[in-house]
């Protein structure tokens, strides 16, 4: 029987996810590296602790950032 | 050559030795990056936030902080990117959520040309970032109000700049950032535009308590070295203002005897 | 911190590490003098020739040379107080009687205000004193045309100033400064004027072999300490023209990732 | 000689042939203003506002505007000593009821010893006042940024500073003024700071739409001649940017035939 | 506008009003040359000598002097070409052999890269053609010591560069002409490198006596129109300079009475 | 009998008038011309044709003010 | 018979012209007009009245020189 | 019987010293310490070895310099 997707925007573009998915199920998907990543979940930057505490939902909105070289 | 023996000085209570911020930008590699900052001496160091690539490009080997010590280095993020107060501040909590010690420089610079900070979006930040408890270093413009305005506000540190970022065309503000650090009570960090050392230590013999370099330094033939310049250069111009420098004279003032030789 | 290995560099065949000359005029006393030449690491000293004074004032044991070693420094006497060629030429002699090096720093400048060289007299000097095998090292003004002329006559260096003679007005005479480091064959110490660290980088930014600073570090509160701040700047002037400094750019050159942080 | 014939300018839709704004304050009499506004052919013209004084020693004959022919002169009144943006409003209204244009000039600078504008209580005065349909004219800091926002919120110009209000220093904050003028859509008016006609041509030059003098007009020894020297120097730095200047060349270009007199 | 009646003033005892010398090479054609002369007020011009061309094809139609009335304008023959003090009397000879007046503005430049005057053979030539009689305007370094011995030497001014001509560089050498000024008994006219009006305005504000401009007019878009433009700064800058410019302050002096609005 | 007074802060200090007395009456009384001043009402300026409508009262605060030289 | 000629050095260049040549003569043979010309004989500058007393001789240095633009 | 004297110029001044009078004695007599000061004799600069061959003249002019501080 076929999964549910919900639709998130992840840096401004849509993107499919499981219904109830992870952000560290996200991270793998996209490839990312969780320790090297921060995310702001709908508008709220999140501390790593409070990752396993969320299940994306629907319209959910996240930015996935890093640490980069800057003056 | 004997050190120079600055004076040490502090932001927010945190005390510091070297006056040289440098920017982790442009650097041709992390590992050049990493060792310019071990050899000049530098003490504070900034970094930047950026949204990931989610092509599976990103580098998974690339990351910043892999190359520098937190035991070292006071990392400070900055907000660069961010279009107004907003977004600086939403910058500034997920470097906090990244672990980063809750300082941060606040740059809001939406002009993709000259770069030049908003003084509007860049006080109200300061405002929102402070009553959340951060350690602010707003980057801005050379205006002296404005520096009493931030430091009202609570800013630990105002960053003036020189000229544009990464012109290279030294202190092209001076007027008023002589101003700005007969009146501040907090640091003045001379941030952007100086692009050689003896920039770096005009600044500092104005009284400047620090300044912070990046390109000149980065885009260097030899970065360690340029950067170990650049440090001297610093703690030169530093020991001369806490020297005092002498008067500048408009007539000259012998330097040998002036009794003639022959005549008297 | 690590030195910055500059390019040693010569004159008349005699090789130097330090760019860095130091006159020894208006010192508190000998003794202030010598310790900071000790600790500055300059090897090129200026001394004066004066008239003794009859009235048997003299303080015996005042002798300027019991200050300063000869086989740590290279002792260059100088002619101020000449009033044209010949004086200077008499001068000159008298030094090497005295049992010093045949090296002299040519000075003809006959008017007390502005101590300023005399063009025809210093090259006039020049020609008489490289016939009679002095290594000469004429002050003269910032006058490119003059310098090809006294290097043509055999000049070991060009001493062009920077300003009058202890103003410590800096680099007032940049543009010709600039003609005549690009066109000279024999190395250019840009000689009076230069009163700040900052002020001795930016000239060997600009290419200079060397600076002399004599008032600046002399009537400091500390000379000490202010004469290693000269000597660190002359190093990260010079480091910074040995690397090439970055160009000039009239707008700005992010050093952060310059897509935005939502926006791209 | 014939006139320079620079092209005539507008603001808020008002026409103007002469870029020199003057302000008023200093001179010795209000007589000695009224002819030095006569001979130099300016057409824009500054006022303050103040409290009467109560003593009774007003001298009821010295009106200023019995001074200023409001047919010949945009009279504009100014906002100094409002400390903040609802006291200039204020002093805007008033002088509307005082039958004054409806032009101000908006100037608050809380600081009396630099007397240099606030930006955020500046940007807030022009919201306020432009909503209540005044012609607003900020003094400013030379903040490009600033400058930006101003006219977004519908200033019909900006003023930033050369230097100091009475300072005669000139063109200290020369490179922020050339981002302004390049990225303006509305006139840029270089105020404060310009204390020599060369100054103003200078400003001018630049592509400034317009200067205001005051102190360097009102304290010379001749205040109607230095008033026409001015005025004529706007003129010329004004041509010389319509025409376009020459560029600047770091060698030199011939003007004399170089073939040689013997030697071709 | 009322004219700004600054001082006449005279060379060798002949008298000016016009303190703007014109050189007249490089325009587009003599014509231009001819009506630029005519509309900007100036009294002095100067022209070249150069061999003839054998092979015929000298345009007989193009001698310069039919475009110049000596009548209304001093004309002074240069001797640009030559290379040494023999080669510039020579040519002089050869002006007044052609009718010329016996005035002659003395340039020996070897270099043709940047054009700057030989001091040795400049003094050379001018004590050989004072001797012969000559008013001499020699061309010189910013050398305060040269012009006076050019003084001594019967030199009827001095004509310190700014900066390289043709370069546009402005007062390069701003620091010693001031000394050259402060010190001269006989007309200072400043030479070559001014590039735009206020250049131009600056060197008589300074208390230049005259300044000579060529490429900045002669390769203007309109060199009628640039040539007005450097003719009225050059009186504004006069007549700032006889009325006195106001002193020069680090702080700010208020224009508008400083009692507040509502606080006093 | 005499006379009710009431006090205004005229430009910042207190000044006794007549009840009811007029902008006019108050100039005159400060021996100011009226052609010359211009008048802040309770934070309001007012233009002349407003002057004679106001009837001041006990606690007005008065500014009043003048059109001097300033750049 | 034929003439004899001299060679002269003007503007340093060899040139043949007839013995005892007058200036005036050179200057013809060389298409240049005499009232624009200036003339160095043997370093010596002349004066127009001076030319037709010259007669140029075998090695004679003349220099014709024409007033130009310049600064 | 008296010893003769001589005059000589040193430094500019009149000083009277003992016909034959050599260089240290002069120098002795002024309080000078020979080691200390560089000799130049009618225009010669003399080095150290050549003081004793000199024999002082009447007239002689001596410039008697010392090393001091300078730039």
């Amino acid at each position: 029987m076929s999964q549910v997707k919900i639709a998130l925007f992840v840096n401004g573009k849509a993107q499919q996810v499981p219904k109830d998915a992870l952000i560290v199920e996200l991270l793998e998907e996209l490839k990312l590296s969780p320790k090297m990543i921060l995310v702001e979940h709908n508008n709220r930057a999140l501390l790593r602790s409070e990752w396993d505490g969320i299940k994306l939902e629907h319209g959910d909105r996240l930015e996935l950032i890093r640490v980069v070289a800057g003056g | 050559m004997m050190s120079l023996h600055t004076q040490p000085w502090s932001i927010a209570g945190k005390t510091f030795q070297s006056r040289l911020f440098v920017g982790t930008g442009k650097f041709a590699s992390p590992e050049l990056m990493k060792s310019t900052l071990a050899c000049c001496g530098t003490e504070l160091v900034t970094v930047a936030l950026r949204r990931a690539d989610l092509s599976g490009l990103d580098d998974p080997s690339a990351d910043i902080l892999n190359f520098i010590d937190p035991q070292v280095f006071q990392i400070i993020p900055n907000t660069s990117g961010a279009m107004n107060a907003e977004e600086a501040v939403r910058l500034a909590r997920l470097g906090v959520a990244a672990g980063l010690p809750k300082w941060v420089k606040l740059e809001i610079h939406p002009d993709p040309r000259y770069l030049l900070p908003d003084p509007i979006e860049t006080l109200k930040a300061t405002e929102m970032l402070v009553k959340e408890g951060f350690i602010v270093l707003p980057y801005m413009n050379a205006d002296p109000v404005l520096a009493k305005r931030l430091e009202e506000a609570g800013a630990a540190t105002v960053m003036p700049l020189a000229a544009p970022i990464g012109s290279n065309r030294g202190l092209e503000t001076r007027g008023q950032l002589e101003i700005i650090i007969e009146q501040s009570k907090i640091p003045v960090i001379i941030d952007a535009g100086l692009g050689a050392p003896s920039h770096a230590a005009a600044a500092m013999e104005m009284g400047a308590d620090a300044v912070l370099i990046n390109t000149a330094i980065a885009i260097a033939s030899d970065p360690r070295r340029m950067a170990r310049a650049f440090a001297v250069a610093v703690e030169a111009g530093r020991a001369a203002y806490e020297l005092g420098l002498p008067q500048i004279r408009r007539q000259a003032s012998a330097t040998s005897p002036l009794t003639g030789f022959l005549a008297d």
